[in-house]
């Protein structure tokens, strides 16, 4: 797709062969290209961690920080500078166990920013060990005994904390995937997409063939992104079917709308005014 | 220097601070200088606080002992203060709550009765102004004339209406006029200075975020934390005139990690917090060192290890700061002594931030931050902003790369979408893109570059700042961070004795100046005076240059340095062992 | 000493680890000692990794330059490896993959051929035994008879069936023959040594975890992070047949914590981590020191600043782990050199960790972590269980406080349910009783009596190591941690020439050993050798011993420690300089 | 009540007259002793803030950790002496701000203990900022435009999380506060206890008054405690009436449960083996 090289690169990457995030990479290379998105104009910001890499793998402006904190790092970047596109990648491990804090706030205040979380249900990085997501009974090096802990259903947890926008995608479909993850970066706050990444080399359970035969379009089944309760309902289906598309999507107020020194564009274009800050210090003068 | 000192004790909630900011005002329009210090404990209600005042003819940055006016709003404040009385000291009291006063100043008139809520009661004004007869009350053993406090009071409640207004100066009157008649008007009052400089009263949490507002910080993110909160508040409070966006964060690991992104997109971003909340921003200061991202920190420190004193002082994070995080990065510590200094170093550590692209801490601690003084006017045009270098023209086109190899280590920036380039910043090792690597020629080079940067930053540190005796002293007295009023006015003193000594205090921590050794080096008696039990800054300058000095006063009992305590220490060291 | 060295160089995921295991059981069975080490990338496949095995007649504790044979799985290996050839070098390389070759050693009859798969394939077996055949081949090089590399084959695989343990031994044979077809048999072969004692093979993250289970440790909490993520592993591998319980946290705070409210109960606990989380450990840190809770970190260290290089290795975490944490407290940092001292020492952790209850960070690095050796039997009964003073009878009776002053500042404790008395520990500072408190007088008690703690722990310090020439040597070589094993053979080397070397390994650098002041002042030119930029151990000595050595080597591009690296940085020193 | 004594202490407290806490301090006396426990056989772990003071007031064993640290503390201690009654309290800063993380991983690993968390919208003890309860529009010292994020409806996350426990309780209500506290120690796994509290310094708007008019019990109304959904849609009853009681409770394996060690008793009371130990380091001799 000539199409799709604004944003492609020729990179070589650290991924197994047949990793799903290279499903993932070119989607979204695809979807910033059809938003007529140029690359300096994207931030992706990601922690550490296989998803993490991502951006490295891909045109545009890239801050790689820590693992588990992609999220207040992308917060703090959308907040000085709202005219970059701000694109926030990361694993499960690092959006929902070290991150998962960051996760939970972030949804709350609204920021306005995309979010895309490789769901592959192991810490791929490290080696394989269980993740937030791993189902229960999986035998990974740290739990022999099989992953005794209810899995984390983000999308149940974004959807209960009034996430404004929430989906799913699956790293096989690309077309729903480049679909998605426009509607995510055209949304106006936090978008959430999670993106089912079938890890080849760790993961032997949720496989290309395990989506293949269950994942279907929620959306184009009639479900009505606007019902928060039937959202709500829906996130639990997991087995032989598993929904993909908009969970839930609700307009409120982004973050930097909270933030009156906002009001006159980005905080990175605002010049100094010494005679504003003489003033606050004039009140300190002794009378 | 002639000082007078007041204690204001009493219950958390009782108003201390409200009487306490009055007195502050009205003591410094008088033309007085002062330093204003906080006790208090970890509550919000009761318990035993004081605010104390120590007014004088001079600058004046250290706390004194010995107390010449005792105002006791509970009876905590006359059992645990009135032996610290000096011997013409006063106590003011309320005879409601104060029962058992000392023996033998029974009959010395030197005790002031006087119930703020009744006088309150019988003028018929709500309980809410007594802290205004404590007010007047203490006025009057500081001046003839009331009209500056009442002025005050009329600017404090104006907008409440004129009869609140009437109504505090009216008690105000009466606390004054109670004192007056009881101690006469023979009793001295302390001199003030002849000459009146315009001049600005403030406290240290009031001066860092003021340097930060000098600096044009454009953003903050933090987690609430004693004794830093004032900081957070203060930009908070200040956000929307100054164009500043101050994002509470869910915990501190988020408010620092908020700011990286924020500095990496080309604002100047900060944080400030205390022990518990730098640790957990460690991590991210590596991050901010490999990936050259310029970000201010206030670590304003209090009694640990761990939650310790929360509202205490002590200067117990030093070496953490010097040390914290994996790896080797560079970075600088800057420890103000008074909050003069604190405004002109927090923007100084922007400067510095920028210019090397590096975290840099700024130490405060809860006496600095809590303590009041009256300074010379802080002077904007004083301040510089040196935002270091950024790619220009061409450099910022297609082929711009983030971490170029220059000569100095410091590779150009770019704000993200300023130019065609594209800024590639990764916290992993990387290449001069930015990119991932895992060879040992590219890790060596790109250490070697972060490196050079500290080597060069090194070489421009703060000078030590130095007092009393400079030419052939005796005896060295080195210190940093907020014992320097502490230090200055014990050289002082010792001098007065016809001492020669000097006054080190090292505005730079970290690196050290490379000229510290001409000082280690002076055939003197050099002492090292830190608010902590192992001696952090004796053991970093020693991990420097190999020395170490000949005795040293360390503070650990939380509370703040002062100069009779650097005294008392010393006592056989430099008065005795001359 | 005479060693071979064997490098196996291919991408991640082509075996390297399997052929590398094998090899190692049969060498160590076949009497030799050995030393292997890992060298890989953070990535799952692909990228280039190496494994390298070097054996010995003698104890071998450190790699070597120079490859005696050098295996190529993928292209990149040649063309990044072959220049380290030994004269009498050989290259096992697939013609499939490798096009290249070094021009020099074309007619060398030293390049050996052999296609691993094709060898599988003809024999009709399954792809993944090509592991087998490169076992086969390089096995040819080391010894005239296959039997040993047979029988480890066939254990391995017994649980696969007979026919998988068959297939294997059979393309071993065939890769051993077309080896030995190739070279003929008149090739030397390593010379073995003469006596054959019990001995085990094991690697650092091996050694480490056994050291915790020898010292009854129960509860283990940490979140993956290289390069100490085997340990966790190791225990989690363990936790059912040694009664342990191991957790795996959310995050490491939560790890620290738990094992912190875990060890408060009265069982021995760990965590393991690396820089980036030993970062988000540093707040806990302090509150096992503020509320005396023994605790055993292990930190992996691995190339900082931030995320780093994730599988390579360093030292660059010492002052952060000596001064981790805000203010001041006690705590001990070992620093095993080797596996077998890792062993050892990590159980003395929780013996110091109990008796003074106190953290107590364990520094291993990627290279301890990851390097195998033969070492002598492994001795449970050298090893003590200190539990440490615990309330007993009456003591534990109601009137029990958990921080009752003593002279050396420990109190005994109590676990919580098993006496009347109740256990009140706080992170904040505390009365005898354990309650908060605020004053300056019980502050400072309480302050000197955890420090009275450190001061008695510092006079039971783990004394240093010494080899080499002791008596009046020429030069020392002082370094800690993994380097011990390259700096002992580095003084060797250098007293073979007829130096007077001495070598000087600090198994605990915090706190320092006291006496270490008479190493430090011998009449000799004094080194300090370690792998990190900035000299972090020479500035912990300064920072306590107001000294300086007479050079360094620093070591910082990721790569471990190796005695020709050392000779290299020294030459002009030692050599030239004597 | 002579009854109460039991855990009962005379210590002066740090709290503001008429502060939530008073209550709360009572009632988990109360419960504790008709619970029929001694003192010593409890542990109450805390962490910083106001409602992190409670155990010093309250006999029994005291583990008083850091800000937001309160949940792994009580899990490690748990996991290491089942037969502690583990109670840990906090506030919501402590909780949700700060410990965040650990709250959304401790109700997915469902260890067996009591988590009590004092609900007063602000953190009091550094004196009355936001804390993620607060209401939107609420005015703080951090937050001089009106609180904007979306309030944390941790009943909501914990129900979404499948907390086997889930109850609101509120301070001002002596016998409801009892009978809730008894059920959650009762419980086998984590039961998380929501306890409105007004902080009468800080809190202008949920004070006694404003919960007063409003709680009423959802159990005494009908709800089932076994009905999720019908337990996630009554979270976000919040207005002129306000639930308490037990949203939800279900059974569900808790974490003790999944490690082998634990099957011969606690952690804390198990012999070192060497036999077992040898064993496994002869493993490593070379035959
Ligand atoms: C503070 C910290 N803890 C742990 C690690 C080690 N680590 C790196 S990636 C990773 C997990 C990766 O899992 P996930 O986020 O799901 O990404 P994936 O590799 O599966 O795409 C971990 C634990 C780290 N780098 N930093
Ligand atoms: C790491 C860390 N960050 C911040 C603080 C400061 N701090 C102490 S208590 C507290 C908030 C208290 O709020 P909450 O948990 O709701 O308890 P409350 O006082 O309201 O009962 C904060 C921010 C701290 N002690 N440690
Ligand atoms: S380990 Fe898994 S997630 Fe990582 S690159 Fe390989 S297949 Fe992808
Ligand atoms: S500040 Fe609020 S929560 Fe804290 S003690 Fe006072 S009333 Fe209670
Ligand atoms: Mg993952
Ligand atoms: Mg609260």
């Amino acid at each position: 797709m000539a199409n799709n090289t604004r944003f492609e690169i020729s990179r070589e990457t650290a991924w197994c062969p047949g990793c799903g995030n290279f499903g993932i990479l070119s989607g979204l290379s695809e979807a910033l290209t059809e938003l007529g998105l140029s690359p300096n104009q994207v931030l992706f910001v990601s922690g550490i961690g296989q998803a993490g890499k991502t951006p490295h793998y891909i045109k545009g402006n890239v801050l790689n920080t820590l693992h588990g904190r992609t999220l207040p790092t992308a917060t703090g970047a959308k907040l000085a500078n709202a005219d970059l596109t701000v694109i926030a990648i990361g694993g499960d491990g690092d959006g929902y166990a070290e991150g998962g804090n960051h996760f939970l706030h972030a949804v709350r205040k609204n920021v306005n920013i995309t979010y895309l979380v490789h769901v592959n249900q192991v810490f791929g990085l490290t080696k394989g060990q269980a993740s937030p997501t791993s189902g229960q009974g999986m035998v990974t090096s740290t739990t022999p005994f099989g992953v005794a802990n209810e899995p984390f259903n983000a999308i149940a947890t974004a959807i209960t904390l009034n996430g404004s926008f929430v989906a799913r995608s699956y790293a096989g479909d690309r077309a729903h995937l480049v679909k998605t993850i426009k509607a995510a970066v055209q949304h106006e706050g936090f978008a959430l997409v999670e993106i089912l990444q079938p890890c080849v080399t760790f993961n032997k359970i949720n496989t290309y063939q395990f989506y293949r035969e269950r994942v279907y379009d929620l959306n184009e089944a009639g479900h009505d992104p606007t019902d928060r309760a039937s959202a709500w309902e829906r996130s639990w289906e997991w087995g032989d079917r598993i929904p993909i598309g908009i969970f839930y999507q609700v307009s409120r107020p982004t973050l930097d709308k909270q933030h009156p020194a906002l009001r006159e564009g980005p905080l990175v274009r605002r010049e100094f005014n010494p005679g504003v800050v003489q003033q606050v210090l004039d009140r300190y003068i002794v009378k | 220097m002639r000082s007078f000192n007041i204690r204001i004790g009493g219950e958390a909630g009782q108003g201390l601070v409200s009487i306490g900011n009055i007195l502050l005002e009205a003591i410094a329009r008088e033309g007085w200088y002062l330093f204003a210090n906080q006790d208090y404990e970890s509550r919000i209600r009761g318990g035993h606080n004081y605010f104390q005042i120590r007014l004088a003819d001079e600058p004046v940055r250290a706390i004194q002992h010995g107390v010449d006016l005792l105002v006791a709003l509970d009876k905590a404040t006359v059992n645990l203060h009135w032996q610290e009385l000096t011997q013409s000291g006063h106590i003011i009291y309320d005879p409601r709550v104060v029962d058992a006063l000392p023996e033998d100043m029974k009959d010395s008139g030197r005790l002031i009765p006087i119930s703020f809520e009744k006088v309150v009661e019988e003028l018929g004004q709500p309980k809410v102004m007594a802290n205004a007869v404590a007010a007047g009350a203490i006025w009057a053993l500081l001046s003839d004339d009331i009209t500056v406090l009442q002025d005050i009071l009329a600017e404090m409640f104006i907008s409440k209406g004129e009869a609140v207004v009437e109504g505090n100066r009216q008690v105000a009157q009466a606390g004054f006029d109670i004192v007056r008649n009881h101690i006469g008007a023979e009793v001295p009052k302390p001199p003030k200075p002849t000459e009146k400089r315009p001049r600005m009263l403030l406290k240290g949490n009031e001066a860092l975020p003021l340097g930060a507002l000098a600096a044009g910080v454009r953003f903050m993110s933090a987690y609430p934390m004693t004794p830093s909160t004032g900081v957070t508040e203060f930009i908070a409070g200040h956000a929307e005139e100054c164009g500043v966006v101050m994002e509470q964060a869910e915990d501190e690991i988020s408010a620092i990690n908020m700011i990286i992104g924020a500095a990496y997109t080309g604002v100047r971003a900060m944080t400030a917090t205390s022990g518990g909340g730098f640790a957990l921003m460690t991590e991210a200061l590596g991050l901010a060192g490999a990936a050259e991202i310029p970000v201010v920190i206030i670590d304003a420190q209090r009694p640990g290890p761990s939650t310790g004193l929360p509202t205490r002082t002590e200067q117990g994070d030093l070496l953490y700061a010097v040390a914290g995080s994996s790896g080797d990065f560079p970075k600088a510590v800057l420890a103000p002594g008074d909050p003069e200094e604190a405004f002109y170093l927090v923007a100084h550590a922007f400067n510095l931030a920028e210019e090397y692209q590096m975290p840099v801490i700024v130490m405060s601690d809860q006496h600095l931050a809590d303590s009041h003084v009256v300074v010379d006017l802080l002077d904007l045009n004083r301040i510089e902003h040196r935002r270091g270098l950024v790619a220009q023209g061409d450099e910022a086109g297609p082929d711009y790369v983030r971490y170029r190899f220059t000569e100095d280590g410091i590779s150009p920036r770019l704000y993200p979408g300023f130019g065609e380039g594209l800024v590639v910043s990764a916290g992993d090792e990387h290449d001069e893109q930015g990119h991932l690597i895992e060879d040992a020629e590219t890790r060596t080079l790109m250490m070697e570059k972060r490196m050079a940067k500290l080597e060069k930053a090194a070489r421009e540190v703060l000078e030590p700042v130095l007092c009393g005796v400079t030419e052939d002293p005796d005896f060295v007295l080195i210190g940093w961070g907020s014992t320097k009023g502490a230090i200055k006015e014990a050289v002082e003193i010792l001098n007065r004795d016809s001492g020669r000594v000097m006054g080190v205090h090292l505005p730079q921590v970290y690196p050290l100046p490379q000229n510290l050794d001409k000082i280690l080096n002076l055939p003197a008696r050099k002492y090292i005076i830190e608010s902590n039990y192992t001696g952090q800054l004796e053991r970093l300058i020693a991990s420097e240059f190999a020395w170490k000095p000949d005795g040293s006063v360390r503070r650990y009992d939380g509370r703040p340095m002062d100069p009779e305590y650097i005294l008392a220490k010393l006592e056989g060291g430099i008065r005795r062992g001359k």
